[in-house]
């Protein structure tokens, strides 16, 4: 049986369940205990599993980080958050000397099952330090999976596959979608494998491949478009590390013009990589440039509102670079 | 400027005769300078004043800020935090930009960049804050030795709550400080809460000051909410620092009234333990003090709180008439 | 007058000319000092200069750097060395949250003209923690400045530059050419212009665009193919952040093929934004793919000989680049 | 497994009557041990047997590890750093694959991808090290959470220097450990020098034991070089850890003979110290201490280190023989 739930509403149900079904699992970070979380992802669940299973942390994401790494390690399967991206980075050390490091230096004996909720992304007044998203670091690292769900049944599907998966994975949660996205969730357990995207709209005239709060951006302006004729496929990454290039691939083949919209950094964002491997393997195919169509390279996102909408991309942008792609 | 007169004023007199009139006055005029400025500032919230974000209130915490940072010259060095927007009030920043700051307005010092709360102010060296707690410290540390470097006399304030004590950036910081002794206070507002966590999860000590033994230098814990107390252990740790005997970790043992933030509802916290420390509200207990040594009066205490409400009025008008800054500045300072 | 140095020798000589003529200069760092660095790029100085302008720091990479960002802030010149790039994740979050967006979060009000030595690179039995480069990490960062000279000329005056430039310098220092790099250098003071990258080497066939130890070993097969009457420009890159885009266009434009080459991983490397560049502003002069010749995307460089001589990019490898995309 | 049947014949003993007679000679055998490996493997490494890299030599400091680990279970977990190639031995890691380690042959546990002393040992729960300092402390706070978690009696010791005690993560470690008394025993070897760094700069404290007052557990300074103070104290702190009272800091103070590691002249210490320390040998102590009491007598000796050369050179032959793994093995392991 499905129904609609949130973003968020998903998330919470995929870790109220796996909790239920797997008595190994447990949370840990800041203020996801009786507060329920910053955004309410882990709300009710401090309630029924107790401090045992949703443990609040001192303020420190190496100690989150490097806990859920040891306690993965004896057996157990961590699911630690980090409140914001911007708070990651006092974990990169954990995170890519450690997690993503383990497996390969060990030549297999020891590994680290950790699923390590990030919330990201650019939102109402998050301002500089309240709106980042770094998945580029983390995608340069192999031996870390990196993934972003754009709708409610990839967030529980994609969550529960990455708690069940035997690497550490950085599970990117885009705050902006938390309460603007809805849709069909099964009640049932389910997982969406980590490793593949999502076409979410067929169209035979160029590609736009894209991921996260982009998705439904790059969804309406290709509806938008296609009253004019002109027919987007939309490519919904879901997994950023590593990338699905066979779907990639097979979609430009097909449509030979592509464009890649992401709101992260335009320089070293993942549209540069996926721009050169169409570039590589499917240059035959292309009939015009490969368009970024993405946020600036300015450091963070500024709070007051003037900078902060200059920062964030919009379906005008998507539609003029469509039109620009169409028309080549 | 407030914080340059401040010092003309008070430092001979401290020296000879402890807390003066004077000094007690001007002690009291700050504490009801920041809690009504702070009170302002959640009203505005509350009416959608801000241009969203939030607003981290420091109502209850007043005697931490005022009581260390009342004393400091315009040269002194403050690295604040979220919780510290009154710091910039009480080392001398003009209302109306603290205002423009709440406002993420151009008219503020960082042209509305960072959030309403996290503010700083170059001319009166008060670092503008990170959101990453306890980056003030360690940022703040380095000062202290370039300071120390430079052969100057001036000091480092930094501030930071209990919650900040647990990241290994303060280890580092205090750690580095105690090596070099260097010009810092380090100044704790242990308020028994990291947004939701409370102290038992946080560390396994009650006396936060226990930290500075792995430093090598003093921790002196004080109670929060008696300024006189959390000024003259001020008073002896910035004399250390400028006279280059090193850093001092104060832990002031105070309380945040309301939510960590505006949109905080903090049902995590005992409504008894939130009236129990309300009723050790540090400006009230300091204003019955002053009543009782009739250092202060009705009429006294009306003239200070007419004059801040002119003063507030006038920074809200100045906010509220600001313009927004320009999309186009959104590749400005980047680089130089 | 200038005479041969090593590309070490080179940076021991900026630093100490440096330290010399502007007192608000000073190094800190982990072994800097009486032991004059792991390789000897501080050799001399703290006798020279003292234990004040060349200090040693606690091992803490975190306090290394903001040391560094809070001593300029009060007008000192600080450069700070992080022994291994292996050793910067401590501090990324110094140098990311604090250093890349303090003036902008400012609004120029503050900022820390620092520049952040890191030795990077595999050399021989680095292992996996003594081999990486982060470069890219960096990149992505917009407020900081990335750099990595490929010769002792351009060691030492990229390094007087980055000390002079008022906003934070990553200098990257390839282990590899340490002594493998020897080349003429002026006694006096010079500079090299951040931001602008070399031409190396000229041709009209195709343009190999590098940086780093990968600069000797392009030259090298470039050498090898001209034999053959293939003619490869080379672009030493130089500058990582903020990438020269004219130079690297205007070559591309001219021999109308490209191929990138990096010790780096591929996945997320330099070359992936390389090539959306060139597909985004050069699309309609490229006459073949984009081709990358990287490391690979393994963690990191394993110790064991077989594993390391698998990693590092060799001449071979780049002349069957050049012979593929010559006969495209 | 060595410590299985140290423990099956340890235990007891110890429980009994303190030092048995027994104990001693297998804490002698055991210094003996590390002693004579650590030896051989400097020469390895002068004569270019290693595949380049370098070796960090715990020579002078072999008390430390073999006080701390000697009775550990085969079950215990022992989180070792870059200095701790000996912890491997100790706690009874198969010779052979200790010195395939030296020489990144296919054979070494970690199939020649970490470098050389930087090894673990999945079967016996030794965690194969990041060369990050601290990294270790964290990964293996971490596995202490998982263990009380789980219920278990099991331990974890962790052992690093100095200098790691400076940075942010031993901070993040050893504060969790506090929180949740987790059973681990934090071992630090204070050889006065993290690398060319002098304690003095590194920090303000001498007893580096003090850092624990931070994190609300007990923090002892041991004689490093003394096997039997250092035992003594181990054993208290094994015992609190598996019976639930949580964790303990121990410093021991040490010191190595070489350089930091064999391609470092050291230049930068005195040589009277250098000579001060080696007097103070830890193996040459406790035999001068078992000759006296006539637990050991000559022939023991020549019976011990017979042995032990004849462990070596068996482990030598077995490294030298095998290969090493094949170039189409980068790409493994990456990934499950
Ligand atoms: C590195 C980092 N992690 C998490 C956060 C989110 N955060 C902001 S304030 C806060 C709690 C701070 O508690 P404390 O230090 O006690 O200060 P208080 O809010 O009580 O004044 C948290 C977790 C942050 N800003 N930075
Ligand atoms: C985070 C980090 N920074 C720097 C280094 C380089 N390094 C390796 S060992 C060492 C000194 C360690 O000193 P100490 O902790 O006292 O251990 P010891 O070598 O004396 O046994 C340094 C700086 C490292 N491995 N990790
Ligand atoms: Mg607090
Ligand atoms: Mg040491």
């Amino acid at each position: 049986m499905a129904r609609t739930l949130t973003y968020i509403g998903a998330i919470t149900e995929a870790l109220g369940q796996e909790l239920e079904r797997d008595d190994r699992v447990f949370l840990l970070g800041e203020d996801i205990g009786p507060s329920g979380g910053v955004f309410g992802a882990t709300a009710g669940l401090w309630e029924k599993f107790g401090e045992e299973r949703v443990l609040d942390t001192p303020l420190a994401e190496g100690a989150i980080i490097s806990a859920a790494i040891g306690s993965s390690m004896v057996g157990l399967r961590p699911v630690p958050e980090i409140q914001f991206a911007d708070f990651i980075t006092p974990a990169v050390d954990q995170i890519i000397q450690q997690a993503a490091k383990l497996r390969y230096r060990s030549a297999g004996g020891f590994n680290c099952p950790i699923t390590v909720r990030v919330c990201c992304g650019a939102s109402g007044g998050g301002g500089l330090y309240h709106s980042q998203e770094n998945t580029a670091w983390f995608m340069h690292e192999p031996g870390l999976k990196v993934v972003m769900p754009a709708t409610a049944y990839d967030a529980k599907g994609l969550l529960l596959a990455a708690i069940r998966d035997p690497d550490p994975v950085l599970y990117f949660e885009h705050k902006r979608l938390y309460r603007n996205v809805k849709d069909e969730v099964p009640e049932g357990d389910y997982t969406v494998p980590i490793g593949k995207a999502a076409v979410r709209r067929e169209g035979r005239d160029l590609t736009i491949l894209t991921y996260g709060a982009m998705v439904p951006v790059s969804m309406q302006a290709a509806g938008d478009m296609s009253k004019k004729g002109v027919e987007a496929e939309v490519v919904d990454l879901r997994t950023l590390a590593p990338l699905d290039k066979d779907t990639v691939l097979s979609s430009v083949r097909k449509t030979s013009k592509c464009m890649i919209v992401h709101e992260d950094k335009r320089t070293m964002g993942v549209g540069g990589e996926l721009s050169a491997i169409l570039s590589e393997e499917a240059f035959e195919d292309l009939d015009g440039p490969i368009l970024r169509i993405t946020g600036p390279d300015a450091p963070a996102v500024a709070f007051t509102p003037p900078l902060q909408k200059a920062w964030i991309v919009g379906v005008d942008q998507v539609v003029a670079g469509i039109e620009r792609l169409a028309a080549y | 400027m407030a914080s340059k007169s401040n010092r003309a004023v008070l430092e001979p007199e401290i020296e000879k005769n402890g807390h003066s009139t004077e000094l007690q006055l001007s002690l009291y005029r700050m504490l009801m300078k920041c809690r009504m400025c702070d009170e302002k500032a959640r009203v505005l919230f509350k009416q959608n004043k801000f241009a969203g974000g939030n607003f981290y209130s420091a109502v209850g915490q007043e005697a931490t800020e005022v009581g260390t940072a009342i004393s400091l010259r315009a040269d002194d060095w403050v690295a604040p935090s979220h919780r510290d927007w009154t710091a910039n009030i009480i080392k001398g920043v003009p209302l109306k930009f603290c205002f423009a700051q709440l406002y993420a307005k151009a008219t503020s010092p960082d042209r509305g960049r960072s959030s309403p709360a996290h503010m700083g102010y170059p001319p009166l060296n008060i670092i503008t804050p990170a959101s990453s707690i306890a980056g003030q410290l360690n940022v703040g540390t380095g000062v202290a030795l370039g300071l120390k470097r430079l052969g100057r006399d001036t000091v480092v304030v930094a501030y930071f709550g209990d919650g900040a004590t647990s990241i290994g950036g303060f280890h580092e910081a205090l750690n580095l400080a105690g090596v070099h002794r260097l010009p810092i206070i380090y100044v704790c507002q242990n308020n028994l809460w990291a947004e939701s966590v409370p102290l038992r999860l946080q560390t396994a000590l009650t006396d936060l000051s226990q930290r500075a033994v792995a430093y090598g230098f003093p921790g002196v814990s004080v109670d929060g909410n008696d300024v006189l107390a959390v000024y003259d252990v001020a008073q002896t740790a910035i004399a250390r620092a400028r006279s280059g005997e090193g850093p001092t970790l104060i832990e002031c043992k105070t309380y945040r009234w309301y939510g960590h933030s505006e949109i905080d509802p903090a049902r995590y916290r005992m409504k008894e333990e939130v009236e129990a420390w309300k009723k050790k509200c540090p400006v009230q207990r300091f204003e019955k003090a002053l009543f009782e040594k009739k250092t202060l009066t009705d009429a006294k205490k009306k003239e200070v709180t007419d004059e801040i409400t002119r003063e507030i009025n006038e920074a809200v008008d100045f906010a509220e008439q600001s313009p927004y800054p320009d999309a186009s500045e959104l590749m400005d300072h980047i680089w130089a």
